[in-house]
């Protein structure tokens, strides 16, 4: 748990935020696919769950858009301003294997893990898809980091018209994050592919039982230990929850 | 000067007041060992004689200081739980108790059976205040004779520490409190989770799949201070107040108002460290007025 | 398009469906015109049928999200209401009820004897859920029998609306709701606050001179949430719904939960416009959706 | 009810500021004794209740020390935030009769409405002493109004060593504010003076009595509506809380 200051605010996309903290040993420790859970004075009871968008030196940064009471009081956090870190959390994406060639597909803030996947997937060898969509061009991360980029918005005002899903080229390793009903179409698509998933959270560290994903084998796992991140297959789509009142749509 | 702030639960003395409240813990082996230092004692999460998975989620919602919990008790079954965790309960230097639970009153004797006399198991917490199960929990809890059955039918099945768990769902709690203390336990934890709702205003039905949840958090405080008094007041046995505790001042309104000791739940969730700052929070209370142990701390406490 | 906000209760039609609760409104004439506008009906504060003093100070204390009060039904008795407020409410365009407290089924009786027929006094809500007196309030609340009795009582005295006033505080709401349905109640409004304690850590005794007090405020809500669904589902006639509602998404909870009206308490004491924004927010998110009407809210109440 | 900007806060003494903020309907209307209950965004639950310290123009000041968790954020409010404000409540000092001579004791905090009862008692023709008391000389308020001013030291550090009640002359009006320990000492010297007692509030606008005050005829006024001014001897100083929490002390 650290107490790490706010360092940086910056818009990466309509109602789209970059808040950066000094956090060192989160900076060094974090994989692609872990999150930080958030607590700060003033805030809700229960902390806030946010992948690591970005870890450079001492500093870590999230990216998130005020989707309810919680994102829109820390939006309205100033440089100096302190929050509660708990993390790096959970389970991030596996870049073993020898495979060559990884598709990072995204929708909306789905894009959370993905520079820091970029980073993990190149330096295990990987060449880089990086495929983004969002609602409309306005809605795009304007951050972006691969050796191909395509973009892909639902009302074809940028990019390939349609979803991310459609948009990605195959490849060996797929790696997925954005609302739960999207991860379900690229389950379909790429049963290996590993996807990131969302869930309520309410303690992060593996002791509420809070967080259950429910498996195709049966039974649940926990999001914060386990996950989040999941071989697609493994996860029992109908019975996730695709209706959190806080989930991005692509 | 550092005031003593051992506590004896009947026979079993502990270092501290400052207790891990079922469910919230885990199994203790998922918080690194420093946040432990400063526990009196655990209670492991609810277990059933068998394997259970659970309620489907969405199983939290969160409300106003507080928060809603429909874990439907999912858990290992005793089996695992001797085999992965006891073993690792058996090298700590504070007592770990089990909550247990049942279908029926057999169902608890059972699960007792199984666990008794397994190194790590220090003894055993009846949860009959669960109200995220279909059938036993809660359902136990606001019968006095039903709740009298179940601690009966565990006392006859080990020595160890029995405490039973209380919950709030009732109109008198020193009726069920005289029940299951005329019936051997050897303690009381008051209070389980209160029962609670959260609509989803977009799917126009309740935000949990269980439909109700359990309500903890600081929310419940004054209630669970409220009825672990009453509790207190009732019987001659320890209560442990249970609802609410993030701070040393929350601890300490239980233990003023009749506690022997206290578990902290949710506020673990937020702030891994809370048992420790409650703990060390106590102790500076103590010793900035000078007394030299919990037992000098006054109470009030008129007996009914 | 305005969404049509009007509901019958019973044979009651009120303009709109957020009520003000009784203990937080005063008599209506301490609040400017203004903040009434919206008013469905208004609850006045509790009254005996002779003049009550109420509790010694201190008298509420605040706790996480929610507050504490021991009122102990300081009124000036019914001879003074009749004289003071209700020629006054005769004026108003909203219906007043009055909330009636007895020590007796015998002196709820006299109460609406008493008030029955005179203009001004539109209907009446039992209180049989009062934590903060002596005697009578909660623990005609809290068992069915005597709970009916005073029902029964009361609607012998008078042909205007009665409406019953639920205690928290009960292992099961349902049982209490049939009771009064079946004893002649037009409506049940559920809940009262629930019995909590605070305790202040330099005396070493409770906060409230009465020691406790009842809870209320935005902590409660789920708890209300779910009684008051568990009371629709238990009856056929119209549940009010009370319970730490602040703003109309908390309204909204109750009324998908298989409520038919509100009443706003706490909330009015921070912000005097609550009712009036709760009742414009309520008809915002009937637009926004394009519900014609409030009738056409979808309701979650699977009856049991 | 006023959406009132923060406009500025000033030191007076060890621990104790002055906040003011931009009120014009109140800073018109108020009276000396009078108060205003205020709330804030990510404040406590119940509004917090500050006598009008002074009132000029468009603006008006309240006089506080951080004694807990409300008042601990309000010292933290910056030029800007706002404070939702509700007033001026309560029934004020009377400085009618005619009378020639106003003493205002105050000890501590009691200080509050001190300056506004100064002004208004030179409206109505009267010399003004103003008699001020604390633990010591540090946290003496530094702003001061009167004909003749008096002060009042526990430890002797500066002026009369003992209360403000003791160090203070007789008079045809006296006021006095501060503890309620200190106001019953008042009540027993000056049974006609016109004391502002502390209690509890839930509303502060007469409809929740919670703010009940005893009183020697027997029952309970409230504090909001009938007070927070009193005639001394009218009080039942032995039923009325003295042991508040956030009692301040002379
Ligand atoms: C592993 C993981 C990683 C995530 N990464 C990102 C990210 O990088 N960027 C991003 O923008 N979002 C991310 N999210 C989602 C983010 O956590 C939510 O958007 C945020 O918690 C919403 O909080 P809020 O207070 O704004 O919304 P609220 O309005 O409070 O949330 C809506 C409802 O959701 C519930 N809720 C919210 N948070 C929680 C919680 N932690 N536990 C239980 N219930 C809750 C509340 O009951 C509330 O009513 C991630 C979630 C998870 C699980
Ligand atoms: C008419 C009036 C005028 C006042 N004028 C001033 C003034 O000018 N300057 C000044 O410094 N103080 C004044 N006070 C006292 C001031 O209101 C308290 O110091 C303040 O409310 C404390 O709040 P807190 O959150 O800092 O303390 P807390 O730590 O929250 O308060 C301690 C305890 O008091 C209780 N409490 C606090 N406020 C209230 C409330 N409003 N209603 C019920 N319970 C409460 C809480 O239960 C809490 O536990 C006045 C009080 C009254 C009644
Ligand atoms: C997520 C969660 C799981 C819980 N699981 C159990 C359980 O298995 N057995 C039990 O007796 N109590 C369980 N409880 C109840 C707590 O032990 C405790 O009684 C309650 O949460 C009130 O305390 P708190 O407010 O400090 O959390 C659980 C509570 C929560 C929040
Ligand atoms: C200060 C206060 C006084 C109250 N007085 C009464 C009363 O006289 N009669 C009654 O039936 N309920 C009384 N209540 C209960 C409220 O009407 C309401 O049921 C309860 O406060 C829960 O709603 P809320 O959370 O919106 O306040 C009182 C509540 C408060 C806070
Ligand atoms: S969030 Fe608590 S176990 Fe995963
Ligand atoms: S504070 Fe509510 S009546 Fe005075």
């Amino acid at each position: 748990m650290l107490d790490a200051p706010v360092t940086g605010k910056r818009q990466v996309a309509r109602g789209m935020f970059v808040i950066g903290m000094r956090a060192p040993e989160i900076a060094s420790a974090v994989r692609a696919g872990q999150f930080v859970n958030l607590g700060w004075s003033g805030g809700p009871l229960l902390r806030r769950p946010f992948s690591v968008y970005r870890a450079e030196g001492e500093h870590i940064e999230v990216v998130l858009k005020a989707v309810g009471g919680g994102t829109g009081q820390m939006l309205a956090l100033e440089v100096g301003d302190r929050l509660s870190c708990l993390g790096p959390l959970g389970r991030g994406f596996e870049f073993g294997g020898g495979a060559r060639e990884a598709v990072l597909v995204s929708g909306g803030l789905g894009v959370a893990p993905m520079l820091l996947a970029a980073r993990d997937a190149r330096a295990a060898g990987m060449k880089v898809t990086w495929v983004h969509g969002a609602r409309t061009a306005a809605e795009l991360c304007a951050e972006k980091d691969g050796d191909a980029v395509i973009w892909a918005t639902d009302d074809g005002s940028q990019g390939t018209p349609g979803t991310a899903v459609a948009a990605a080229p195959d490849a060996d390793v797929v790696i997925a994050c954005g609302p739960n009903r999207m991860l379900a179409a690229a389950a379909e698509r790429w049963p290996e592919a590993q996807v990131a998933v969302e869930t309520y959270m309410g303690c992060g560290t593996g002791v509420c039982l809070g967080c259950a994903v429910p498996l195709k084998r049966g039974g649940y796992d926990r999001a914060c230990k386990e996950g989040p991140v999941y071989r697609a297959a493994d996860v029992d789509w109908g019975a996730l929850p695709s209706h959190l009142p806080y989930a991005v749509v692509a | 000067m550092t005031a003593d702030m051992s506590v004896a639960i009947g026979s079993m003395k502990l270092r501290g007041p400052v207790l891990a409240a079922s469910g919230t813990f885990g199994y203790g082996t998922e918080v690194p060992l420093l946040e432990r230092r400063a526990l009196g004692a655990m209670v492991s999460k609810g277990i059933f004689l068998r394997p259970r998975e659970g309620t489907a989620p969405p199983r939290i919602a969160e409300t106003p200081s507080g928060m809603l919990n429909a874990i439907g008790l999912q858990g290992p079954g005793a089996d695992a739980l001797v085999r992965d965790y006891a073993p690792q309960w058996a090298e700590w230097d504070f007592p770990v108790l089990v909550n247990i639970n049942g279908e029926s009153a057999s169902e608890y004797a059972e699960v007792t059976s199984r666990l008794d006399g397994v190194p790590g198991v220090a003894g055993f917490e009846i949860n009959i205040s669960c109200p995220n199960v279909e059938q036993g929990g809660m359902f136990f809890g606001n019968d006095p004779r039903a709740a009298a059955a179940v601690t009966e039918a565990v006392r006859k099945r080990t020595k160890l520490p029995v405490w039973v768990k209380l919950t709030p769902m009732v109109s008198d709690i020193g009726v069920i409190a005289r029940a299951v203390e005329s019936a051997g336990a050897d303690a009381l934890c008051a209070i389980n989770t209160f029962v609670g709702m959260s609509i989803d205003l977009n799917a126009y039905r309740p935000r949990l799949s269980f439909r109700t949840g359990g309500l903890s958090g600081p929310a419940i405080r004054p209630l669970a201070v409220h009825l672990a008094h009453q509790a207190a007041r009732s019987v001659r046995i320890p209560v442990i107040g249970i609802g609410g505790i993030a701070r040393a001042e929350d601890a300490l309104e239980f233990l003023v108002a009749g506690c022997t000791a206290v578990q902290v739940g949710t506020a673990t969730f937020i702030n891994p460290k809370a048992i420790a700052e409650v703990h060390d929070g106590i102790a500076s209370f103590l010793e900035a007025r000078a007394f030299k142990s919990l037992a000098d701390l006054p109470r009030y406490l008129p007996r009914d």
